[in-house]
């Protein structure tokens, strides 16, 4: 389990090969990266996006969820690296890799991080453009998607 | 009773109002978290309003606490809006 | 679209690399990567992995999965490479990456890709161990994923 | 009749019996792929018994195809077993 605060670029792709090269007899990585758009959801251009982030209390909230994806899936390794300030179109926000003997465990951990990071992580973000700052909160699809993980544990408590 | 002067900082759109650090002067024994947010919006008027609105968290020494946590001089404060994620 | 089936080593790091290089404005990339095992579900070593195809028709199976993804799911970008022949462990089986606007579609067509090629895609397989040669079926686990998108055409016709 | 020699590709396990390419001696004008199964049966009883216990797929000239599809001489045939998947 390996948690970063980025606070300048990062290739996604280097970190694969590195998360890649330490495993050992795992069958499935899994990985996510998240990249800033130059167009918002109205379809206006934006020119930056700014996450804000606090002391540790940021990687502290992306450790605790990192930490809650190994206790709940059968995963063996992970990574996750969020970059904090500003952010260029194009340019990746978060990557997300998961390593598990079996696909299944792989696949569900990672789309698990990115639900709780979208809308757990302690950021504050804002996008800007033509000089105004917007601050965004998660979409109500972001909510549902958090939301999906808590209706599993009710489910498997009710059964 | 002796008053101590405590630096708070405002995260994400609460610093839109006033600015991120903000002083307000405090009881040297301290005070909990809603007489703080009590005293910071009647010192800083146009923050008054975010703080009715918007559910603030406080975090005192990097950690997040209860509103009925004790912020005392030489804390580390700062407050929370809702987080957007990442 | 990128379909391809390789007869040779690859590494999935630099195909994730030039994949997100092509990208436009896609906010989200899902790669998925299936590697050789040294041990099999019984714990014995594997000295090989060996993945016969035949002619045209294995690399037809996977166009026909890939195009049936971009149906199904709002991504604007996808690239499947599998191998063919003997795979040491630890090497690269497959590689999956999609691309989409949002996170939720690049997982789900990621997830998807994996289950149908895991179970339709025209390959025979076999482990070698201690000289002995044992063909490999899809696993129960195997037919249950990729049943999970079936079920889920009928939830929505039943709707 | 004419008849014609047709070699048939053997994939997977069912190359196991008999070896991976067999020839099958077949009518000039064809016959369909149940009726070639039932010959290559009795001309390789070892390969018979795969033949009967596993379900096949023929495959001509690069299509998978209905097991009442014709196979010609100069057709390029194969048999599947089920695939594994990759």
């Amino acid at each position: 389990m390996q948690v970063e605060l980025a606070q300048a670029p990062f290739e996604p792709s280097l970190r694969l090969a590195a998360f890649s090269a330490a495993l050992e007899d795992e069958g499935a990585v899994v990985s996510f990266t998240g990249r800033a758009r130059g167009r918002g959801a109205d379809g206006a251009a934006v020119s930056s996006l700014v996450l804000e982030c606090y002391r540790g209390v940021t990687l502290q909230s992306m450790k605790a969820i990192a930490a809650d994806a190994h206790s709940r899936f059968a995963i063996t390794a992970s990574i996750v690296i969020h970059r904090a300030g500003p952010i260029a179109p194009g340019e990746p926000i978060v990557f997300v890799a998961t390593a598990a003997r079996h696909r299944r465990a792989a696949f569900e951990a990672a789309d698990y991080l990115m639900d709780r990071l979208k809308t757990e992580a302690v950021f504050w973000k804002r996008e800007e453009h033509d000089g105004i700052s917007t601050w965004i909160e998660p979409t109500a699809r972001d909510r549902e998607d958090a939301q999906r993980w808590r209706d599993k544990v009710n489910d498997n408590a009710g059964n | 009773m002796k008053q101590a002067r405590l630096d708070i900082e405002l995260c994400g759109r609460l610093a839109d109002a006033c600015g991120p650090v903000l002083g307000l002067a405090v009881p040297e024994n301290g005070l909990p978290v809603t007489a703080m947010l009590d005293d910071l919006a009647s010192a800083y008027p146009a923050l008054g309003e975010a703080l009715r609105r918007i559910r603030i968290r406080a975090c005192i020494n990097e950690t997040i606490v209860a509103n009925d946590a004790m912020v005392r001089p030489g804390d580390r404060v700062a407050l929370f809006p809702p987080v957007s994620g990442g």
